[in-house]
């Protein structure tokens, strides 16, 4: 997935000049991650290149540049530190659009590697997708696969509103695919239906669907069939696929990495009862984190959700 | 002149004192006599229509407003100076800037009145709306610094807070990464003594506020930013900095609010006659006419007429803001994002359902 | 409400040399609402006092404070200007009991006016409890009159724990009540049921209550009889008055100011299904805001929840 | 000494040269041989563990680290003058600083083999576990600072930032509110030359990292950070002006991170051979193992005899570490709150339920 992204940077540095890419350690060292290794190389230190060590200021000037016509591209180091940076969010970068009435546009995108999983330190294993899905203004989204995140970044690029690009860091590395070459995108909002399936619906996105599916196989040895859709968008939230499924198999659980209360979770159960309630043949579930601190590596397993915590929860809902 | 007005030494760069009379000749700026009778008379708009909100505020046509009364030489001499590719970044308390960039006093009052219309400005261009969450604005500033600077334009940034603002986080990003990019933005703190109720002295421990660019490695200069020359002054030569690619500067301009903070505040709670008294006489109006008047360009007879001029079409902007008319229940939806999500549309079709069970019920 | 609240931090600063209050303006001012009004002129400077206008600095700094054994009681001067303290928020005081193994507790409570209907400016409308109830480690409360204001507050600055206090701006001065003299606690994290009835249980808190009251009277004339429930915490909610409520009503709304996706509407729903699935005779519905700004005044109606749009909500689920 | 180098004027204060040379004898501090020697093997001690987990890390049995190899004069001189009652606010490269207070080796490694019981410091009191967000900590160190003279005690704060900590906004806030208070905090920044891969001059233009003392009307100072005298002078000195009630004091430490940023980096990445070798002259024990050996209280056999003792000992305790056993699964609940929710409770028997069907299907 790093390379699939790193593609989409560059073909969408190489194709608008508008394009810039900056944040902590991106330009030089190409960031911890090696996401944007090469490409201050190839593109120079105006367009890719390391900012100060602060995070309000990466997104504050994002928004002046977007407001000016470029389209900035900037990287919060991991999840855990994009909060200081929470109130140029939230008060500009998804508000100025509506406050000048349209006439300042913010096309701008956040990278973030999020997500637990890699034995590492605190704040870094986070996923607050939840928090800036309440955020009138802000599109945010989270590919699951190289060949995802490559249409979807460029697409988010070259939209004109601002985008949290969500990257599942677990699997940076761990999904080999083939993904095309050349430019293609995704369209923003729109969910993906991962495998069908007629006894229960699992929501997930991001490095969950990995262990979504080999929660799927469990299942089907068990003789229950899964329909797994791909969120992609966590805001906007893909209703009709949501609705679609649902209705269909009556049975709809939603893993997350996130804690419980006030999670994604609950947003989809709640999009199931108001679009098929009289479908529904057991309470939407959600599969999540606990409300507590993602904890550190060696109690980490205490928190995740892996493909076997998955698979009892489907196997409980089919039971229901 | 940043040498020798470099902030450590908190010196305050002045050129006309508080009489009126020029205490730095050879700083004063070349200013032709009908620039500066334009200048003023902005000014005095600026405070005519100021001073008119304020009562209009009262009789409850509008809602909470600060004035900007006391602190007009500052927007003044940005006006003056600021162009129309140039970006202007205020806070709150820019009115005389804003104008000069082409903001129309109808707007202004569309926006305290209650409508985000009143931010969509017709006709001044690369001007932001009022920002609100004080001191984030000027990292907007910084970024447009770096898009000039990027493509290589020759504009400038002028961006606004005030002391209180100071203390923020995002006053120290945004004046750092100006510093470390070199971009063309002159920052200008409105030191108006107080952030509401809380004096200066209370949100900082520095001698004063242009010192703070010691920090960032950038030009600073603490400037009395009730006289309009010293304004004009300080902010050509930041123009010289800014266009020798050595930007950004920092000017601290020592002011006063003579109004409340907004109109729902109460400043006896907090302030003494005495210190309001004392301020008066350093007003920067007062100062420049007096000026104007020694030169002969001006007289108070030319004044009162003007200012029943103003009067006159500060109400008649006014009450075309009043006439501005309801607010179409898509506008809390459609400005949201450039591309609408489905289930925001949908939401919006929710809220008409309702409307008309309402309106059904009404009958 | 806003005498209620002096009166409690007035008896806590009195009865606890640890409390403190600061934050912008609250000192000579007595703040912006006069909530603190009077209080540093009994307690004195040292205790009640004005900090530098940097909403970081004030819970960064009250996190060192509570850590050494004092009681800082902060104030936000407004909901919408909490953000820039988000980082301290969510990584600090909310994190220091669980990363210290309980060596240091950081007994502090960040008090904020928040919500709408005040004819007010861009930022000083929101409610974002959403947010704040993701936040593992915090606890978010509420109170909707004077009598419980002042109850809670004691309480919150009693607890050994973070507290977001959300004080419904729009009632301060509203609601005559009178409120009993000398100290008081309400116990945190318990819901109030303010009134009884059978055909719908609607949850609320803060200054929508009093509009859901409303709505009550129009549904009693329309032969509807509705269970109120006052959250009164946000987090953690009182799942069990829940539950017992939407068991012996079967339907249940969730009232709220917030924008709908990912809000408490979501959660409350979430928690009804859970407990009470096979009850439910219609789906769990929120009435929220939008997915947008809160609109200048002039727009407001838009967006805020009234008496009559409750009513019809009420309506459209009691006919379901 | 605050005067002679303020900061504007860039003059690093030293005592011991690069080679181990007094330079400045009248600001030798007066310490005892036998402190001093102490101080020296407390460093030792620290580089030895330090390398030694940078092994332990390679092989796989702790998770990423953050060596303080080449900076440890800073932690050593604070170690050597902090009370038992002051507070250490740690960021995260302070290891001889936190050892000082009563921290363990075995507690440091527990913590980076992911561990939450690694903050639970068993015998350092008033001491902060790591702080992870940059810069975040420094405002605990102001309150912490306002606690203490609120309390009329005698204590100091101590609090560590590293070089590109100063770019985050939080460093100016603190920085600013313990100014406007006058808190006895002694902030540290280690400028090691990098943040990660960025170098100092990137994240900032000003002339030197002490300077930004006078944005906050503060003393500041520019040391030798791999000085233990000059460290430990400028440090007494700090302490005076704190205990003087005239509040805060930013101290710059000069250094250089001879090892990687964590052990997830690779700075060949980002610096040169030449620039390591020429930080490498200016190491603070090989300097300060000059002047001892010059003055004939240690010797090399001397050195090596301890470093096999200390190997021992972090041996020892990284064994300890690793033999801590398994995680408990109510750790992860357990401590989240003082007063514990109901739904908490009712999540951990979720967890419980889900183990217990866990277990029975493994049968
Ligand atoms: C982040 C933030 N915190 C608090 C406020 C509330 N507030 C509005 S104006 C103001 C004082 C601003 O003082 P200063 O920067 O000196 O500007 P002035 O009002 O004097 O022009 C405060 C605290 C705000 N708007 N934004
Ligand atoms: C708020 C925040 N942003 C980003 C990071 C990721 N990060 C960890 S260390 C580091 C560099 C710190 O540099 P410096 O302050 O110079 O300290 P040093 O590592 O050199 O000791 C960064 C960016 C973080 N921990 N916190
Ligand atoms: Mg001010
Ligand atoms: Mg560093």
């Amino acid at each position: 997935m790093v390379n699939a992204i790193n593609d989409a940077l560059d073909i969408k540095l190489k194709e608008d000049r508008n394009v810039v890419v900056y944040g902590e350690d991106v330009g030089v060292e190409g960031g911890v991650f090696r996401v944007t290794e090469g490409l201050q190389m190839i593109h120079g230190a105006e367009r890719v290149f390391d900012s100060p060590l602060a995070e309000s200021g990466i997104v504050g000037t994002a928004i002046g540049m977007a407001i000016a016509g470029m389209r900035p591209v900037v990287e919060m180091q991991f999840c855990g530190f994009i909060y200081p940076a929470f109130n140029q969010i939230i008060s500009h970068a998804s508000r100025m659009h509506n406050r000048s009435r349209g006439v300042h546009k913010t096309p701008m995108v956040i990278r973030m590697p999020y997500g637990g999983g890699i034995n590492a330190l605190e704040h870094h294993s986070e996923s607050m997708e939840a928090i800036f899905g309440h955020i009138p203004g802000l599109k945010v989204i989270a590919p699951s696969t190289p060949h995802d995140a490559k249409g979807m970044l460029i697409s988010a690029i070259e939209s004109d509103d601002t985008i949290l690009f969500m990257e599942p860091k677990r699997i940076y590395r761990a999904i080999k695919q083939e993904v095309a070459e050349g430019k293609y995108t995704i369209p923003l909002g729109k969910a993906n239906v991962l495998s069908q399936g007629k006894d229960v619906t699992v929501v997930s996105f991001g490095a969950m669907i990995r262990e979504v599916q080999k929660a799927i196989v469990m299942a089907k040895e068990a003789g229950i069939s899964v329909e797994l859709i791909d969120l992609r968008s966590i805001y906007p939230i893909d209703k009709e696929t949501i609705a679609k499924s649902v209705k269909k198999t009556g049975r709809i659980i939603t893993v997350t990495e996130g804690p419980k209360s006030f999670g994604l979770g609950a947003e989809i159960s709640q999009i199931a009862i108001e679009e098929a309630f009289l479908h529904l043949e057991a309470p939407p579930a959600r599969v999540s984190g606990y409300d507590v601190i993602v904890p550190l590596p060696k109690g980490e397993h205490h928190y995740m959700q892996d493909p076997l915590k998955i698979f009892y929860e489907i196997e409980k809902i089919v039971k229901y | 002149m940043f040498k020798e007005y470099n902030p450590i030494n908190n010196k305050e760069f002045q050129i006309l004192d508080h009489k009126g009379k020029v205490v730095a000749k050879e700083m004063m700026p070349p200013i032709k006599d009908d620039e500066l009778l334009k200048a003023y008379k902005e000014m005095l708009f600026a405070r005519t229509a100021d001073l008119q909100i304020v009562s209009y505020q009262r009789q409850g046509r509008i809602y909470t407003y600060p004035p900007n009364y006391g602190q007009e030489a500052i927007s003044g001499a940005v006006g003056a100076l600021i162009k129309d590719s140039d970006w202007l970044v205020p806070a709150f308390r820019e009115m005389g800037a804003m104008l000069a960039k082409g903001v129309t006093l109808k707007e202004l009052f569309l926006y305290f009145m209650g409508y985000e219309d009143g931010s969509k400005f017709s006709k001044a261009k690369k001007t932001l709306p009022i920002s609100v969450p004080i001191a984030s604005q000027l990292l907007h500033a910084a970024g447009l610094g770096y898009a000039i600077k990027y493509n290589k334009e020759k504009d400038l940034v002028y961006a606004f807070v005030g002391d209180g603002g100071t203390s923020e986080g995002d006053f120290h990003e945004a004046v750092n990464f100006a510093g470390v990019w070199k971009v063309p933005v002159i920052f200008i703190i409105q030191n108006n003594q107080y952030g509401i109720s809380t004096p200066t002295r209370m949100q900082t421990a520095s001698d004063n506020l242009a010192v703070k660019a010691i920090a960032y490695g950038v030009k600073g200069i603490k400037v009395d930013g009730n006289d309009y020359f010293a304004m004009y002054k300080a902010i050509q030569e930041s123009i010289k900095v800014c266009e020798a690619g050595e930007g950004p500067v920092l000017i601290e301009a020592v002011t006063y609010r003579k109004g409340a903070h907004t109109t729902s505040d109460d400043p006896t709670k907090y302030r003494t006659k005495e210190e309001e008294e004392q301020w008066d006489l350093k007003d920067p109006l007062k100062r420049l006419k007096s000026y104007l008047i020694a030169k002969k360009i001006w007289s108070d007879k030319e004044e009162e007429k003007v200012i029943e001029q103003y009067k006159v079409e500060v109400d008649r902007q006014f009450l075309e803001a009043e006439n501005y008319g309801p607010y179409p229940k898509e506008d809390i939806f459609k400005y949201m994002y450039a591309e609408m999500p489905d289930d925001l549309k949908d939401q919006e079709r929710e809220y008409e359902r309702f409307m008309e069970w309402k309106a059904a019920r009404a009958k």
